[in-house]
């Protein structure tokens, strides 16, 4: 079947979309609330039929007819192969490194790859507290790779995070080996509404490796707090196909929990 | 531990907590996010003004956030709190900001572990997390120890975290179904209820229903945990409210979001919600009859039910 | 109801009804396979009906309406509120604490309650090897009281048990303690079908405290490769009543399984 | 173990053996005493001459025995080796005895921490027992570190016994409900199998029954381990013969016993009894047929049916 694309999309849309390109078939997910949770439905709903999702309060390869308000939303549970426990998923599955890919999300993402959701500030007394780790620290120690999906602002992308909550490569392409971790060289894709960052593994840091439609490295340099390198001749990000619209607003997220309802304002 | 387990153990919210839950005891939190968040039981806590308590769990939700705005947790310790898309649990949030109740993070892995460890009765765990993280470079004043790293002794030069055992003095769960000795059944998602409750040096648990030992007795591959963990037993339907409980009633948003609302507030806009929906309310029947009563509790079983 | 004694009962019957004298109507009892079945299964049935017991296999307070062959016969999940794993039942209730009284048994029992069930000579090359521990060490090392029945014979009692395999005293009243044991004192319980001996915490060695009928302390002693102390006036085990062994071969043991069928020849 | 875990996974016990079990493999062994024995998969890799085995489980039972009869099995690392009330396992016993094969005794706790740290992916688990005992003074020739034994980092002067994970690199297990992509149902006493599956490089299930998925999709609380951990199963009714399986068929006591005897007898009538149930059988319907066949089934079946 040719493929229609089209221009009709929210950054949203596209940062799921573009997000799900990277789940295979084969691969068992860790989902997360938010436009985690849509971007692995839709490729379960799309290229990626095979893929099976596990969810941290215990829920193992559930049927989602789309997506779930939580994690810990009893629908998350549906036509799930196994209901557990939380150290089922996380012990038994992340940790014991069954899990392929994960999501995560913060208030902050530096150029380790290192995330902070947890506060702004003295840690005794914050400017701001966010609600903390959940299950991140976990998925970033243990999963081999690790997707994150977020608005591209400056003061989300400083050059060093106020608190490392999920580690990236911390410090440097050795930061995770020197602090312990048994996962050293995980693979770190942040699809942000301008643009993809990929971690370079030699290097420990984020690389600009695409550029979503119409935006160019000026705007994204202008918006990030450190200056990822470029990798090789910038690509960009593949529009979305009508028929992939239509399954993302119909199928996967109809209650637009996630997505707003998208209307033919040109995109600013 | 050792106690007269098998004897009946129902009672009501009230006997609950004023046998078992003591001012400065550790809470084990039951219940995450949405589902299955013990609150007829944390009201009933606020409402006899158990205070200096440290609340423990994963995923610290809406019953937390009242307890910490009722003003009685010096400290919580846990993996993650907040109300996922309803937003910030905005008194856990400022009581930590303006320095009045202590924040020990940890992630999800790492207190179920913790838990775990505490079940099997062992002193510490190892865990696979935490570590190059700054969760592990800070700590509450008031905890003593919050890890340790050692040698692995079969792998010289490997680096092994471990975390301690965390026991609860009361834990506080919300079930689908008990019986009267206190075997307990949770359906769908059990989260790290399982080894929580084992931790724990007392359980209370409230439950949808209470069904005859027969149930359990003729499940028994089903069965979550049994009765030798559980100290009290308390009958309340819709006691997660406004949380969900699977298979029984979905979460109500509209209160969910009033309550955010009210909290994001805070201030006297908060304590009117206390008053009205806690202090101002002698069951947590009449919280319910508050809250929309039959035709409210009605819609939000019909919307579970539609998800089955 | 009167008290009928009666004096036609097997060594083995009296040594499960003097057992069972031993456990609490609110005691949590692991059992083991053999007479402590027996002596349980006779509690629960006489005076101590609030008794629950538990089963290494993974069975929670079952209904047993006879004595299993095995703790892995299928029937020991009979009825159980939860039939769960050995690691809830020997993790979660006997490391945890929650289990009040353990049945063992051995090849060899020492003067301080050690037991050997590992082999005899030397454990590279045993002269004999017995089947191990099972879950025989985890209940000594971790359960405030311990049953244990045994036939009285000299090389069932040595001096000294050539293989430590469930720690008792080890070697004298701090001998569990200095070893790293949490439960630094247990109470430890012998029924032979010659006497009841019982360990004295302040010696950390057996002493020798009731007769089964008919039986003296020099019996005893002749039998037994070490001295047991005494502990006061030597009392008597008291007689079944013929109650009691109704119930013990009618409801109990009704296949012998454990129990030869009793008949009236004059023990020896 | 990252792998394609979501696919038809049905094989024969000859394939399944073949694909998976190699020459000095760890062999995770489910069952114990006479209840759910991995028999007829012992058959088959006896058939194959898989050689230098280490058997591991908890109670090591008739087909650990059957397998070291069959001179396949440099070493057993276990909590016990026999059959109860049956006796001794013979060959086992002997083997040890004649030092033709190591042993490397734990107890069944030591032994399910050991898989528990393997199934959670952490190096070693802190256990309370076997301390003051001679398990810990003796070890096999061939195993490197049976133990550590460390301060508590919380508790200074206590001392806190490590051992080490336990991951098998092939379990063999024979449990009641298996689908065709691997989800497992054990029914009644599920020992120590649930760690065990799960902390095993790959397992081979057997089963009685292949259910549709949609069995397990709608009874997903009571799922023992899902299909990730599965990597091939196998249908054999009456697979754990002579053993019982839990709602299926009681153990058939004459067949052990016979067994027995030639085990005890040793040398050729050990022999013969190989020959004759085990060489000479092409399938293991064929060993069952000759073990009395459907009429011998029958009974045993009712024998269950009527414990139920």
């Amino acid at each position: 079947m040719e493929k229609v694309y089209s221009e009709n999309y929210s950054g949203d849309e596209l940062m799921a979309i573009e997000a799900s390109r990277f789940i295979k078939s084969t691969d068992t997910v860790i989902l997360g609330t938010g436009l985690p949770m849509v971007a692995a439905i839709f490729a379960q709903k799309t290229h990626a039929v095979g893929v099976n999702f596990v969810v941290e309060s215990g829920s193992i390869d559930p049927i989602l007819p789309f997506a779930p308000f939580t994690v810990a939303d009893p629908i998350i549970g549906h036509m799930a192969v196994r209901t557990g426990s939380l150290r089922e998923v996380l012990g038994c599955m992340v940790q014991r490194g069954l899990v392929d890919v994960g999501f995560l999300g913060g208030a902050e993402i530096d150029q380790f790859g290192n995330i902070n959701s947890t506060c702004i500030g003295d840690p005794q007394s914050p400017k701001v507290r966010f609600p903390g780790s959940g299950g991140a620290n976990c998925i970033a120690s243990c999963v081999p790779k690790i997707l994150i999906i977020t608005e591209h602002e400056k003061r989300r992308f400083p050059a060093k995070v106020q608190f490392i909550t999920s580690p990236g490569y911390i410090d440097g392409p050795d930061g995770r080996k020197k602090a312990g971790l048994k996962m050293a060289k995980p693979d770190i894709i942040v699809v942000t509404d301008l643009c993809v960052m990929q971690i370079n593994p030699d290097t420990g840091r984020l690389e600009l490796t695409k550029l979503m439609p119409g935006v160019t490295i000026d705007e994204v340099y202008k918006n990030t707090g450190f200056e990822p390198r470029l990798r090789g001749k910038m690509g960009e990000v593949e529009l979305p196909t009508e028929a992939e619209l239509k399954i993302l607003r119909e199928e996967v997220d109809p209650n637009h929990i996630y997505l707003k309802e998208f209307s033919k304002q040109p995109r600013t | 531990m050792s106690k007269v387990s098998k004897r009946v153990k129902v009672m009501s919210a009230q006997e609950a907590v004023e046998n078992l839950v003591f001012h400065g005891a550790i809470i084990g939190m039951g219940g995450q996010n949405v589902t299955r968040c013990a609150v007829a039981l944390a009201h009933e806590i606020i409402k006899q003004g158990k205070r200096d308590l440290t609340l423990t769990g994963c995923n610290l939700s809406i019953h937390m956030d009242l307890m910490v705005g009722a003003g009685l947790v010096k400290k919580c310790e846990f993996g993650l709190g907040g109300l996922g898309r309803f937003g910030a649990t905005f008194q856990f949030r400022r009581a930590i900001e303006e320095r009045r109740m202590e924040a020990e993070d940890y992630d999800h892995l790492t207190m179920v572990c913790r838990f775990l460890a505490g079940e099997m009765g062992i002193p510490f765990i190892p865990v696979r997390g935490l570590m190059g993280s700054d969760i592990l470079k800070y700590q509450a004043p008031s905890t003593k120890k919050k890890f340790e790293i050692i040698n692995n002794p079969w792998n010289q030069g490997e680096k092994v975290l471990l975390v301690p055992a965390m026991e609860p003095d009361v834990t506080i769960v919300h079930v689908q179904k008990a019986d009267e000795i206190g075997n307990v059944l949770i359906q769908g998602i059990a989260c790290h209820e399982p080894e929580l409750i084992r931790a724990s040096k007392t359980t209370i648990v409230s439950c949808e229903e209470i069904v005859p030992t027969r149930f359990f007795r003729t499940n028994s591959d089903s069965t979550t945990v049994p009765y030798h963990y559980i100290d009290a037993v308390v009958e309340q339907r819709f006691g997660a409210y406004p949380a969900a409980t699977t298979g029984y009633y979905s979460f109500d948003a509209d209160h969910i979001n009033y309550y955010q609302q009210r909290s994001r507030a805070g201030g006297e806009e908060y304590k009117k919600y206390l008053n009205e929906y806690v202090y101002g309310c002698e069951t947590f029947d009449d919280v319910l009859e508050k809250c929309g009563g039959v035709k409210r509790l009605n819609h939000l079983h019909r919307e579970m039910l539609r998800l089955m």
